[in-house]
């Protein structure tokens, strides 16, 4: 169905609906079919789970997930990787929360301002280590988790709870009570950057860059800075996570987001973003998204053990992504 | 404007060194509005360095460019696009899984205002418009990695004449392509020539200098040896100023005795081809001439256990094989040489021992280890053997010549002692002095009683030195020649049925 | 405040025998015996002032935490800088390590300080199985050490009988249980607990939950009790798991809620909130320790009662018990923190703002 | 004779290899002697075995993912390896198994967790970071959902012995940690087998072409890898005494480190076994170092970070430089 090889013969009008989102080739049929059979297996054992409530905590609880996978799928289509982002996201978190704190007469609006820029800024950090000196994203973004991480207590110390209405309703809010505002934003960044990768030069380059460096450099990209921007973006949405985040903890701590990294890592895969990079978009790390968010739930409802929880998300994981790759095995099979 | 009105480019004095290498010493060209220049030379000539330097790949050591008057330094490839610099590089440079279109657009989208957003759709007939100009039916949303391996490189020349530059350089467009395509490219280079582009046309096919330049440079171990106007020259005199010496014949032929069937295939079929049949004897050389996608690397896949085999026998020496995998290809004694030997061929970042030892580790000394020794004497005797030019048996293959690194894969057969030798497109962007060597090469081991299979989409070359020629098309045999039976017509009638 | 027999015999029937062996031997202290760190404690208690002839004076010591920098650990590691101070102790004399809630972490930073040859340990890590190999190593070597809410075999325990502070948080659930109608105006009793800090640290839980079994009957409460794993006592994995508790019982609304520390709590009470199911008349929300963050929370009228450890005062007993050893005597086997319910309207008499 | 004919290019090819590891040698060098003027205790023997012998679990699990690396894949699933196995092994020590049947149990344990991953990379053809993402939680899950999250006391002589035993005055678990880096060191600079690996994390299509059975040595360095993560485990339930869940939690990523210190490309096809040696005692001598000069951990932190990036940035500009 999404297999949108066409060597032979015109689009069809719905292939090219879907190719809006898919142009390269993605898992999103197998992923499509995977959730409707999880939602048919938990409906059948839950009575809860096709209520309005249950999708709302749903799609809350993911907020923060979604945010995230946003940021590091442009990273990864451009060929990065992004391990920092749990951390990014901490800090940026914990800085808030401490300026609110000591600097209390700072408007809330400029505090989320400035979570962006720091969060940008971080991202700049990385993207100018990976791109000027030429470090291996994984191992650069290796080190500046640790160190992210390690700055971030430095406010250990502090108690740092949050006191503004405003900023604990931007994660807790609900659109007429169902939908909500997290979800809004999830859409809406979802939406944006899948426009921006198929209709700008700079999602295009991505590709490319992703795809090939080298050929990139020859076809005159400005590789560099395209690389940068890819990690300032990353940064971006690690500063608009740790806003969503510090809102709904309410507080701000240093640890905060750890572990997030492989996280995100499993959805954005989940959703046929490459390791390599070249391959990828927002359709697909959307549907990933729920699928790892509802499978969150349904265990829940079902009322699995919650150690064995973690096998059946890991299992489920494999499962899903080995269809995958059965699925593609001519291309891949030869050796 | 100091100079002549009619120069766009002068390259003058240019050195560049790499690391033990001097690729480019003091070796200046000019360029004249609408001509095209040859660039000849033999493998590691320089030629590709001359116009990576151009282009803003590498940075010159010293001399100067010279654009429209102007001194220039690119110091990327993005600033020489700038000024009107297109490029078709030797290796292929293609995405695997974007489309046609991205390719022939990379980097440089149609937009369209407000917001300078993509015009996919002005792209698409754009792209349209250019594949037909060059006379070949893909479609623009296909993926790349769908495409055989000529077909990209159609795309990669789609992609240099999409925008219109003021200097064209092509570095062995057609080594991958059939003569009907290169026909279609000549067209247009035609044309282009016409509107007054400028282009360096580099190839070792000397056919195609004298169809399509105007004036040729040769360049020999770094240097300049001269330029001649290509009308007031001839074969004789281009090779002897690239090899320094005279080549006697180039496509030599000794008859070796042909002997027994030592491979026969009945009714294979397999992905890419459908029942195909033929032997190969002792001392044969069979050549195998099929157009675009006609099935050849299929067939010779098959043969070799990198292709899975549906249906059809194998024999080797009046046995029944079964040949799933390569390692029993190799067991049989059935060596390959792929067609790109960067991708397939070469694991570049290891030294020439490791792999001219590759395809026998095994054999390395007995049990676990493996014994230096034998190691060094093995690789030493293939150097020596086919005369491989390598600074050490160390050295990175990454760093040595199209030529040199054909005959390491070579070696590598060779020193796991097959007989059946199957050789895809051997001299595919080898020099002519090279190109004889492998000739040579080819029929010793003939005469030493192995079989080789050689595809070949170059005629001249096929239709001399293969014994046997089969053409294939849509992946089932159409025709066979005993060598002298065929011609350039016949076989191109046959390979299009 | 329970009677000691009560707690005694609960602990039987539920617990391991490290904790019945720990809460019988309570019973029996000799004070007497102990003079020397009575002396010392009552004067940390009571002043500010130096220690009498500077115990601590030239001696090393090496120091713990269960993981740096989250709130209690900061309270308890500053009494004991403080103390340490008064003692007469430098304070480069007073090594440090972080545990990290990892017993990989623990086992090397144990060999670390063993190197640097202290006079005495005290150890503040998470699993007490993993503590054996610990007091081995120590015990070769002949250095003391005191334990720190996790017990070390063989070694004086210093720190909160978790049985009891959750014994107490559960008669304060009950207290206001009763005031609000009755075990049956409650659907839903969760326990936000830590099983990766092992048996002793799930009493923390476990006594809360005793004791709403010995009020209102086993046949009533099972059915209602919900136990679910909070993670490593951080706020981030508490919220999680909150809310998947949360989830699964869509129609519950009036809740009792208890977790290891504020930390989780913390987690715990934002994820309802998120959830639009915050309504502090509805929830019965008892906590352990109260740190900077269970003050804040009582401040704030989150919590409704925090039994209250005192950690700003945990160097109050360990420096006087090191100061025992160093001194040739001995500390007590046990020493338990006087814990106190602390409630929005007491806690000024405890804490100023 | 042609190995004494080496022109400019190889001589500097070889010094770059050479500085690699010399960099790698003297920020260790560097690092001792810095932390031996700075702290008395650094330098005294109880220290440094006692440090070699919380490293030996974890260097053992690096120089074998060093081998997976080199053939240019990945394992992220060796924490929850190592955690799963502890809980087994503490669960057979509890029920009365013979130590040496426990040591066996829990090594095909390990040959069992490394032969599905490695199915799943080789024969599925999964990415085989994603694959063992997956996995790693499921080996982490089965350990909770053995153990019931809790730990469980690991003790008996044999066991006892492989962390804690000494023979001839050395504890036996360096002792193991050096045999098995001997023979990782062997295997790949001077077996057939580790040939092979490289020439697959060079080019594996060339390899395959060149009769090499890819994913039959793939396959292998996964198992290897699943064993060794299993030998850790042991050895770390030996250490501490106990099985875990928690064990070897966020291990990867330190092990990983490490290697990549060492100078393994990520990739394949790069890499040297002493340079993960190196690299293990980095990490370790940073941490043991900085915690005697009482430094918090998040400072350690962000210095092993930093050593990270730094180490690993000289590499990157000096490769740049020999390309000019
Ligand atoms: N990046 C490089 N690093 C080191 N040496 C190089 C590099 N590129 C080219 N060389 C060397 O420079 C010389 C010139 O190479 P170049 O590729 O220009 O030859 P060429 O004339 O294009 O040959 P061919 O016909 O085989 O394409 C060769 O000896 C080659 O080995
Ligand atoms: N693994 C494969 N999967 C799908 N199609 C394939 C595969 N291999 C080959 N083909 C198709 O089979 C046909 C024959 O391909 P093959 O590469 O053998 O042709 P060829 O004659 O060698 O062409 P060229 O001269 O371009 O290399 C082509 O149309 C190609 O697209
Ligand atoms: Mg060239
Ligand atoms: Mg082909």
């Amino acid at each position: 169905m999404a297999n949108l090889n066409v060597k032979t013969g015109e689009e069809k009008w719905y292939k090219k609906a879907i190719g809006i989102f898919t142009r390269s080739k993605t898992p999103i049929a197998s992923l499509i079919i995977l959730y409707i059979a999880m939602v048919v297996i938990f409906a059948s054992f839950s009575p809860y789970y096709l209520t309005i409530g249950n999708f709302r905590s749903i799609f809350n609880n993911f907020a923060v997930l979604g945010i995230l996978s946003a940021g590091i799928t442009i990273v990864m289509i451009g060929g990065g990787f992004d391990l920092s982002i749990g951390s990014t996201m901490g800090l940026t978190g914990i800085l808030c929360a401490v300026i609110m704190l000591k600097f209390s007469f700072i408007p809330v609006g400029i505090v989320m301002v400035i979570a962006v820029i720091i969060g940008c800024f971080l991202g700049l950090i990385n993207g100018l280590i990976i791109a000027k000196i030429g470090i291996n994203p994984i191992i650069t973004t290796l080190g500046t988790l640790a160190i992210f991480r390690g700055i971030a207590f430095f406010w250990a110390d502090l108690n740092v709870r949050i006191y503004s209405d405003f900023w604990d309703s931007i994660g807790r809010s609900f659109i007429g009570g169902i939908i909500p505002y997290t979800t809004v934003y999830i859409l809406v960044i979802f939406i944006i950057l899948a426009l921006v990768l198929k209709f700008t030069k700079f999602g295009r380059n991505l590709y490319t860059i992703g795809g090939n460096e080298y050929l990139a450099k020859l076809a005159g990209i400005k590789v560099e800075r395209i690389k940068i921007a890819s990690y300032v973006i990353s940064g971006l949405f690690c500063g608009l996570a740790a806003i969503v985040l510090t809102s709904q903890l309410g507080s701000g701590r240093p640890e905060y987001g750890s572990g997030k990294e492989l996280e995100v890592l499993t959805v954005v895969v989940l959703g046929g973003v490459t390791v390599g990079g070249g391959k990828g978009n927002y359709l697909g790390t959307f549907i990933a998204l729920i699928i790892i968010g509802s499978i969150a739930n349904g265990l829940v409802l079902l009322d699995v053990p919650v150690f064995l929880r973690m096998v059946i998300k890991g299992g489920l994981l494999v499962l899903a992504i080995s269809i995958d790759a059965l699925r593609n095995r001519r291309r891949l099979q030869l050796y | 404007m100091a100079d002549n009105n009619n120069v766009i480019l002068k390259m003058e004095n240019i050195t560049k060194t790499f690391p033990g290498v001097v690729a480019l010493n003091n070796v200046s060209i000019d360029l004249k509005k609408g001509e095209v220049l040859g660039i000849l030379g033999e493998n590691g000539a320089g030629k590709s360095t001359l116009i990576k330097v151009l282009a803003g790949n590498y940075i010159k050591d010293s001399g100067k460019i010279t654009i429209d008057g102007n001194e220039t330094e690119f110091k990327n490839p993005g600033e020489a696009m700038e000024s009107g610099i297109r490029v078709i590089y030797q290796e292929l440079n293609t995405l695997e899984n974007l489309s046609v279109t991205e390719n022939i657009f990379l980097g440089e989208q149609e937009t369209k205002t407000p917001l300078n957003i993509i015009d996919w759709k002005k792209m698409e007939k754009e792209s349209r418009k250019i594949l037909k100009q060059l006379n070949i039916d893909i479609n623009p949303n296909t993926i790349m990695e769908d495409l055989s391996v000529s077909e990209k490189q159609v795309v990669e020349i789609a992609k240099a004449i999409s925008k219109k530059g003021k200097i064209l350089i092509m570095d062995e467009p057609t080594a991958a392509l059939s003569e009907e395509d290169k026909d279609s490219l000549f067209e247009i280079i035609k044309t282009l020539k016409e509107a007054g582009v400028s282009i360096i046309y580099i190839s070792h096919r000397l056919k195609e200098i004298f169809e399509i330049t105007d004036r040729v440079t040769v360049l020999r171990d770094g240097k300049k040896i001269g330029t001649v106007g290509t009308s007031e020259t001839d074969s004789n005199q281009l090779v002897t100023m690239m090899v320094g010496r005279d080549i006697q014949e180039m496509y030599p032929k000794r008859e070796v005795p042909i002997g027994e069937v030592i491979m026969s295939v009945k009714n294979l079929v397999a992905e890419g081809i459908e029942d195909v049949s033929f032997e190969l004897r002792k001392g044969e050389i069979l050549g195998i001439f099929g157009l675009l996608g006609s099935g050849k690397t299929s067939l010779v896949k098959s043969l070799f256990g990198a292709n899975p085999i549906k249906s059809g026998k194998i024999y080797v020496y009046g046995k029944k094989i079964t040949i799933k995998k390569p390692w029993q290809a190799r067991d049989n004694k059935i060596g390959l040489v792929p067609v790109d030997r960067k991708l397939d061929g070469l694991a570049l970042m290891l030294g020439v021992k490791e792999n001219i030892t590759l395809a026998n580790i095994q054999q390395l000394g007995k049990g676990f280890l493996i014994k230096k020794a034998v190691e060094r004497e093995k690789a030493q005797r293939w150097i020596d053997n086919l005369d491989i030019n390598t600074p050490s048996m160390n050295q990175e293959v990454n760093s040595l010549s199209g030529g040199n690194q054909q005959k390491v894969v070579l070696a590598r057969w060779l020193e796991s002692g097959s007989n059946i030798i199957i050789l895809n497109e051997p001299t595919r962007g080898i020099d002519v002095g090279t190109k004889v060597e492998i000739y040579k090469l080819m029929q010793n081991l003939c005469e030493q009683g192995a079989g080789i299979i050689m595809i070949s989409s170059e005629l001249p070359e096929i239709l001399s030195i293969a014994d046997r020629i089969l053409v294939i098309s849509k992946g089932r045999i159409t025709g066979e020649f005993k060598r002298g039976k065929a011609s350039e017509e016949k076989l191109m009638q046959t390979a299009c049925i | 405040q329970a009677e000691p027999e009560v707690i005694t015999e609960t602990v039987t029937e539920t617990v391991t025998e490290t904790v019945t062996e720990t809460v019988t031997e309570t019973v029996e202290v000799e004070e007497e015996a102990y003079a020397y760190y009575e002396t010392l404690k009552v004067h940390a208690q009571d002043t500010d002032d130096p220690y009498p002839d500077n115990p601590a004076e030239g001696h090393t010591i090496a120091y713990t935490d269960i993981m740096g920098g989250i709130p209690f650990c900061n309270n308890v590691y500053g009494s004991v800088q403080k103390e340490w101070e008064l003692a007469g102790g430098a304070d480069s004399d007073l090594y440090y390590a972080d545990n990290q809630y990892d017993a990989t972490v623990g086992l090397q930073n144990a060999d670390i300080l063993l190197a640097k040859e202290p006079e005495v340990l005290i150890w503040f890590q998470f699993d007490s199985k993993v503590n054996s190999i610990v007091a081995q190593k120590y015990g070769d070597a002949g250095i003391p050490i005191i334990a720190v809410d996790v017990p070390v075999p063989g070694a004086p325990f210093m720190g909160v009988n978790n049985f009891k502070v959750a014994y107490m948080a559960g008669e304060e659930a009950i207290k206001r249980v009763e005031e609000q109608g009755g075990i049956d105006t409650i659907d839903k009793i969760i326990l936000m607990q830590m099983p990766a800090g092992g048996e002793v640290v799930m009493l923390r839980s476990e006594g809360f939950y005793q004791a709403f079994v010995d009020e209102y009957g086993a046949d009533v409460i099972d059915p209602m009790t919900i136990r679910a794993d909070g993670g490593a006592g951080e706020a981030e994995q508490a919220n999680a798991a909150m809310s998947d508790v949360l989830t699964s019982i869509p129609d519950a609304e009036n809740f009792v809620l208890t977790s290891v520390n504020e930390q989780t709590m913390d987690g715990c009470i934002s994820a309802v909130q998120t959830a639009g199911r915050w309504d502090p008349d509805k929830w019965i929300v008892i906590t352990q320790g109260v740190d900077d963050v269970g003050k804040a929370q009582l401040r704030e009228g989150l919590t409704d009662a925090g039994v209250g450890y005192f950690p700003e005062r945990y160097g109050e007993y360990l420096i006087p018990a090191v100061s025992a050893y160093l001194n040739g005597e001995l500390p007590p086997p046990f020493m338990y923190v006087e814990n106190e319910i602390i409630t929005p309207e007491n806690i000024d008499e405890y804490y100023t703002e | 004779m042609a190995e004494n004919q080496e022109t400019p290019v190889r001589k500097k090819e070889k010094k770059f290899f050479l500085s690699n590891t010399i960099t790698l040698f003297i920020v260790l060098i560097v690092m001792l002697v810095f932390f031996s003027l700075t702290s008395e205790s650094f330098l005294s023997t109880y220290n440094l075995v006692s440090m070699l012998s919380n490293l030996s679990f974890y260097g053992i699990v690096a120089a074998v993912l060093t081998m997976v690396l080199i053939s240019g894949e990945i394992d992220f699933s060796i924490g929850g390896n190592i955690g799963l196995t502890s809980i087994i092994a503490a669960i057979l020590i509890e029920s009365g198994v013979n130590g040496w049947l426990v040591i066996l149990l829990c090594l095909l344990l390990g040959a069992a967790i490394g032969i599905f991953n490695g199915f799943l990379v080789t024969v599925i053809g999964v990415n085989s970071i994603i694959a063992t993402v997956g996995t790693m939680s499921v080996w982490r899950g089965l350990a909770y959902t053995f153990s019931d999250g809790q730990s469980i006391m690991a003790m008996t002589p044999v066991i006892d012995f492989l962390g804690r035993g000494k023979v001839l005055n050395i504890p036996f678990p360096i002792i193991l940690f050096i045999i098995i880096f001997a023979v990782c060191y062997v295997v790949m600079n001077h077996s057939k087998w580790g040939r092979k690996i490289y020439a697959i994390g060079v080019n594996p299509m060339a390899s395959f072409l060149s009769g090499i059975n890819v994913k039959q040595v793939k396959f292998l360095t996964f198992l290897f890898s699943g064993i060794a993560a299993a030998l850790g485990g042991l050895i770390l339930a030996s250490l501490s005494g106990v099985g875990m869940p928690q064990h070897g939690e966020g291990l990867e990523l330190t092990i990983i480190s490490a290697i990549l210190l060492g100078g393994t490309a990520l990739g394949g096809g790069r890499g040297q076994i002493l340079g993960t040696l190196v690299g293990v005692l980095i990490i370790s001598v940073l941490y043991n170092g900085l915690t005697m000069l009482n430094v918090y951990y998040y400072y350690v932190q962000i210095a092993q970070g930093v050593v990270l990036v730094a180490v690993v940035a000289t590499y990157e500009v000096r490769q740049k430089r020999l390309q000019e």
